[in-house]
């Protein structure tokens, strides 16, 4: 009983790590139309910015959250702005296109600039014991940060000016454009924001996981995953599809084995998407 | 009389919850002329997408031609020789005026290779007036030119029945007019054309009887005269109050 | 619809034909007056840390040897030259730039990448070619059982690592009973998985655990969490040292742990022991070569001390197996040349063959698969974050000690 | 249409490559070969790509299957041409079961689909141990021979593929199957209403998009002797496929393969010249190219002549 509960547990940590790395993604996704091949190096270069603000000058990740937020969110705007916000109506196939070619610039500077070498920040906060379950801290702490990030994002979205017109140009841009609300901008500061959230993540991760360009490709798989499962553009989809994903793979990789439990998300995705494109939280507004 | 081309039995259409139509039965006889009319929402396009196999009929039978084809997706419709055009004009964009045409001749009307659509494609293209925009790129066409290449490629399918879903919409009196004499134009050639609207004037001058469709409802079914004085079809079009002044009216 | 014109074929015409002039260009080969090695390097992607440590030690090689005027070919000194491209850790990319350095750079030698599976690819290559390549960082059999004539490693056959482990271990904690094993689903640490798996049973061990997870895994709290239900007495990981971060990172926070802790090749690797800091003491592994070794012979460093002194002098680190493995890989070449006198390819390749020397890095000497012989492998263990070495006694420099709770 | 110069510059491009052994080292020769393998992946997928508009990142999924039932094929034992053959036809079947299923999705859950589908693929292939040897890759029996003899026969034979896909590429665009495409590409909802069975048209579409990407998998599996499930199912060759088409021009004939050619020559100088930055230049050429010249290289002579393209 003890190892399902220990399962169960690993299973929703693992997930809301997975809701805060893609809620990002599944904003852009939903809001812009663009699929962005970039959010996996964002989440690393998030990493890298905490792991050397620490490394090199001892700060302590807390305090380079608000630092990495603001960073990546004018490095997101600029790049919408610039560049594509440009093609932002072309076809998929545009869109994802130039994402991806951005992210092979930004993935090389990368590997340049930091090699590929795994790093990690030591905090090694231990472990909280609750009868016959582990509950590692820096996990606990980066579970809760992520749910903090991922329910602020969300009050965002439905208390603020800026997010009731976010969700209105994601439910009908021209009616948007009606009422005033200026798209271009909305659309850089959504994008602004993925890239935002995609650094917050990194942070968090930059405690748990080793950082490396390695695994660029990896979370933005994941970030794949989770949307299709809980459903595009949403705060509580992604929420959602984290928390399934995590638990899906937890028990999978206990059930069948480590080699099956990536298998068993992919799996979980092409049924949803053949069964339920919406996903499982299919709203179809914004909120 | 024969046996009518295209027949209802008893057709409803659900969604979710909500009823779209309920138990519509009737029939189109060949060569006939028939409006469907009814208010916005009164379920006339969903009639016509559950006849063409856009949507699938939640119960009842539609029999074309002694075939029950309930369960037909819109190819099968289109190859059948059911033809329809849409309220908001469907071309392929980026391809020309007569490549759009060619597309209806070759695949709803069976032509046996590209270079036959083609040719087949020009006679209905001179048919409805737009041989001189054959080479025209379809999306640069305006809102008139557009509804007649709808017309021309539903006819080069060689259909046996017409459903036309509000040909006219947008269009001013004049474009109205000139559709108006080349729809008359296909019912002539022996089509059975089904026109569906809500501008009244324009159904009476082209068809002599009607079916009249409310709340999803065949509500009436008869000749254009007398349906256009019956009580329950003003009250569906008026309202109640409307339609019982006017009967004072009358009265008085 | 397809509108095709004659601008068009002229287009294509102008293209094709400077697909022609550039590859004719890139192909003209240059006189032959140096020796040259030719090596596709994963100098970007996934594997680029491994990549840049055979690029250091190779250029180092090649300075050295050339500062003193070269190798000796018969009654000449001929310059060596190394020429390396990056194939950025793409298995295609690999072969394709072997061919390149065969017939454009006309290499009479090739280095192999570092892992088994692209060791593979360049060395089918290479025997296509007959092009003598030296593998110095594969050590799967797999690797060496194609009957390549041509194809010949540095480092001893990794058999070698689990038995003299597990009596090492069985010997140290009598009480040792079981084992639990995780691998990574790729040529190295897979065959590293079951070589201990099938080691310790023969020993009387009993495998409570063993299972793979596939490349790109993210999380191993599940394998963990099922590893710890079993409670064993010896925990044994393969992977890269991404994978082996996250696992021992992870290992404390579920509170995973047992008496012995083994990460293949973790700790081998500088990467690992920087990643991890505290983390990482108790672990033991297993290596092909560790500097504390002292190995006397041939070629440009006469000792491994020689080797030591210098690599720190340029990196500032302590060298590993990797860096050991490739610069000796230089010497077999030296020793060839100077043996056969001449740069005939099939004189040369027997002469490798029969290569019999002592380096700094220890002895090599080919066996009939073309892997260096066996031979007794350090085995060693983490503690207060530095390398020490358990076995074999001649370098034995700490006594082993319990994994710190 | 004018077929003639079509036919001409398709013969002189296939021409040119195939006569690289006579101007070349091996190193050339190989090159050419590659510029084939990747010419005929970029026209195969031109089929679901270019001319149906369904943005598929699958090839990478048809090329790794290929590699792995011509592989299994040859080590039990079947000559290497017929296990090509058989490589090729069962994956076209799997192609056509998957795209029954696949191609109801539109836009980018279709995309979304189709890149599952690789990864997918490479999970399985790689648990699969017992037949696939995992991890560990499979060994193909070597082929016999000069390298130089060896290097012209894999350049023909990655020739012939594409000169067939080539072909079929000419065939489909003059035949019903490719008008109906165009239909498809252009407003799918208006395509079945003038009675394109739109299913039957994207599965086919979809087929012919996996049959060479196979063949060209299997061949390479022969030709490079080892495959393993990492390098056989490359999300990064998949979406390289697609830049290529894009490159050359979607939906034209030779577009993909001239797309191919010049981005496998570009890479070839980018790798020569910048080993650090490579990649950012490559990332930097798909970045102006799709401002600069979003209609592929064909369309820099419409672009170089106003009115007078035809």
């Amino acid at each position: 009983m003890a190892i399902y509960l220990q399962t169960l547990v690993n299973g929703l940590m693992l997930g809301a790590l997975y809701a805060c790395l893609a809620v990002g993604f599944s904003l852009v996704w939903g809001v812009l139309n663009v699929i962005n091949m970039l959010h996996g190096s964002f989440i690393i270069l998030g990493g890298y910015l905490t792991y050397f603000a620490w490394h090199a000058y001892g700060i302590h990740p807390v305090i380079m959250l608000p630092v990495v937020a603001a960073l990546m969110f004018a490095l997101g705007f600029a790049l919408q702005r610039g560049l594509i916000n440009k093609v932002v109506s072309a076809p998929v196939l545009t869109t994802l296109t130039l994402t991806f070619g951005l992210d092979m610039i930004l993935y090389n500077a990368m590997t340049y600039f930091f090699t590929a070498t795994p790093r990690r920040i030591t905090l090694d906060l231990g472990a909280i014991s609750l009868g016959p379950i582990t509950l590692p801290v820096d996990r606990l702490l980066g579970t809760g940060l992520a749910l903090l990030l991922t329910l602020l994002l969300y009050a965002v979205m439905r208390g603020s000016s800026i997010g009731r017109a976010i969700v209105a140009v994601r439910m009908d841009r021209m009616a948007a454009e009606l009422m005033g609300i200026r798209t271009d901008r909305i659309y850089a500061i959504t994008f602004g924001i993925g890239a935002l959230m995609a650094g917050a993540a990194g942070v968090v991760f930059a405690t748990i996981f080793p950082i490396t360009t390695n695994v660029t490709g990896i979370w933005l798989g994941k970030a794949f995953v989770v949307c299709v499962v809980g459903g595009l553009g949403s705060v509580p989809g992604a929420l959602v599809g984290g928390l399934v994903l995590g638990l899906v793979e937890s028990f999978a990789g206990h059930w069948f084995g480590p080699q099956q439990a990536m298998t068993a998300g992919f799996l979980l995705m092409l049924v949803l998407l053949l069964t339920r494109p919406t996903g499982l939280v299919g709203v179809k507004g914004y909120e | 009389m024969s046996d009518p081309i295209l027949r209802l039995e008893g057709v409803s259409k659900t969604f979710g919850g909500l009823k779209a139509l309920t138990d519509v039965s009737f029939g189109l006889n060949e060569g006939e002329v028939v409006g469907l009319i009814g208010p916005n929402g009164a379920g006339k396009t969903t009639l016509v997408n559950v006849v063409t196999g856009n949507l699938r009929r939640s119960s009842g039978r539609i029999m074309f031609e002694g075939e029950d084809v309930g369960l037909q997706k819109p190819y099968q419709a289109a190859r059948r020789g059911l033809a329809r055009t849409f309220q908001i004009v469907q071309p392929f964009p980026a391809m020309t005026v007569l490549e759009n045409v060619t597309a209806g001749a070759l695949f709803g009307g069976g032509a046996a290779s590209v270079g036959d659509a083609r040719d087949k494609a020009r006679q209905s293209l001179e048919f409805v007036g737009l041989a001189p925009l054959a080479d025209r790129p379809a999306a640069n066409l305006a809102l008139a030119a557009r509804k007649r290449l709808e017309l021309a490629k539903s006819l080069a399918m060689n259909p046996k029945v017409l459903m036309l879903d509000e040909v006219n919409a947008g269009l001013n009196s004049s474009e109205i007019d000139g559709a108006l004499d080349l729809i008359r134009k296909i019912a002539d050639s022996g089509v059975t054309v089904l026109i569906i609207e809500h501008l009244m004037k324009v159904v009476l001058s082209l068809s002599k009887r009607l079916l009249v469709l409310h709340h999803g409802q065949l509500i009436a079914d008869g000749p254009s005269r007398e349906i256009v004085s019956d009580e329950r079809v003003i009250e569906a079009y008026l309202g109640q109050k409307f339609a019982a002044r006017l009967k004072e009216m009358h009265h008085g | 619809m397809s509108d095709m014109g004659l601008l068009r074929s002229a287009r294509l015409a102008l293209l094709a034909g400077g697909l022609a002039a550039g590859l004719l260009a890139a192909g003209a080969a240059k006189a032959q007056e140096v020796i040259k090695i030719g090596a596709p390097l994963a100098l970007t992607g996934g594997l680029a840390d491994e990549g840049k440590k055979q690029d250091i030690v190779w250029k180092m090689w090649v300075e050295k040897v050339n500062a003193a005027g070269g190798l000796q070919v018969g009654d000449k000194k001929m310059k060596v030259e190394l020429i390396e491209y990056d194939y950025q850790s793409e298995g295609q990319r690999a072969s394709q730039l072997a061919e390149k350095l065969i017939n454009d750079d006309k290499v009479q030698f090739l280095f192999a990448p570092f892992g088994s599976g692209h060791t593979k690819i360049v060395a089918g290559v290479g025997e296509r070619y007959q092009i003598p390549t030296i593998a110095c960082v594969a050590s799967s059999e797999s690797v060496f059982d194609q009957t390549f004539k041509h194809l010949f490693g540095t480092l001893s056959p990794n058999g070698g690592m689990t038995t003299a482990m597990v009596k090492l271990f069985k010997e140290k904690y009598p009480e040792t009973k079981t084992i639990a094993v995780l691998g990574r689903d790729d040529v190295f640490p897979k065959s590293m998985a079951e070589g201990i798996a099938k080691a310790a049973e023969a020993q009387g061990l009993t495998v409570a655990y063993k299972e793979l997870y596939p490349v790109g895994t993210m999380d191993h709290a599940a394998a963990l969490s099922s590893i710890k239900a079993t409670k064993p007495d010896w925990i044994y990981i393969t992977g890269y040292t991404q994978d082996l971060i996250l696992a021992r990172k992870q290992m404390q926070d579920l509170g995973v742990t047992a008496p012995i802790v083994t990460m293949v090749t973790g700790p081998s690797y500088k990467e690992f022991t920087e990643g991890l800091g505290k983390l990482a003491n108790g672990i033991t592994s297993s290596s092909w070569w560790h500097h504390a070794t002292s190995y006397t012979g041939e070629g440009v460093w006469p000792t491994t001390a020689a080797f030591y002194e210098e690599f720190k002098a340029k990196t500032g680190g302590d060298p590993d197996y990797v860096h050991g493995s490739c610069a000796a890989a230089g010497e077999v070449i030296a020793d060839a040349l100077e043996r056969t006198g001449s740069l005939d390819k099939a004189k040369l390749r027997d002469a490798i063959a029969a290569t019999d020397i002592q380096t700094f890095y220890g002895p090599i000497k080919f066996g009939p698969n073309g892997m260096n012989l066996p031979r007794e492998l350090p085995i060693i263990q983490v503690q207060d974050e530095t390398i020490k070495v358990l076995a074999p006694a001649a370098i034995k420099n700490a006594d082993m000690i319990a994994m710190p709770k | 249409m004018k077929p003639l110069p079509l036919y001409a510059s398709l013969v002189v491009g296939l021409a040119i490559l195939a006569a690289a052994p006579l101007y070349g080292d091996n190193y050339v020769v190989r090159t050419a070969a590659i510029v084939a393998m990747y010419g005929a992946l970029a026209t195969s997928w031109n089929f679901i790509g270019g001319f149906t508009g369904y943005p598929s990142f699958s090839t990478a999924a048809f090329f790794g299957l290929g590699a792995y039932v011509g592989a299994l094929c040859q080590r039990s034992g079947v000559p290497m041409v017929v296990a090509w053959a058989i490589a090729s036809v069962a994956v076209a079947a799997f192609a056509a079961l998957l795209g029954g299923i696949l191609l109801r999705l539109r836009g980018h859950y279709f995309a979304i689909g189709s890149i599952a589908v690789v990864e997918l693929c490479r999970l399985i292939v790689s648990s699969w141990s017992s037949l696939t040897g995992g991890g560990d890759g499979l060994n193909l029996p070597l082929v016999q021979g000069t390298p130089e003899d060896l290097m012209r026969f894999f350049l023909m034979v990655m020739l012939v593929i594409l000169a067939a896909s080539l072909l079929v590429t000419i065939l489909v665009d003059r035949s019903r199957l490719g008008f109906g495409l165009r239909c498809i590409h252009q407003n799918e909802d208006a395509a079945a209403m003038v009675g394109v069975n739109t299913t039957a048209y994207k599965v086919a579409a979809y087929t012919l998009s996996a049959v060479f990407c196979a063949a060209a998998g299997a061949t390479y599996a022969s030709w490079t002797g080892y495959i393993d499930p990492t390098d056989s199912f490359q999300i990064v060759l998949t979406v390289k496929v697609v830049v290529m088409a894009l490159l050359g021009g979607a939906g034209t004939i030779l577009g993909p393969a001239i797309g191919a050619a010049a981005f496998v020559l570009l890479e070839e100088v980018f790798w020569a010249n910048f080993i650090d930055w490579n990649r950012a230049i490559l990332g930097l050429v798909i970045v102006v190219l799709i401002f600069f010249l979003p209609g592929g290289l064909l369309s820099l002579r419409r672009r170089l002549m106003p009115g007078g393209a035809a």
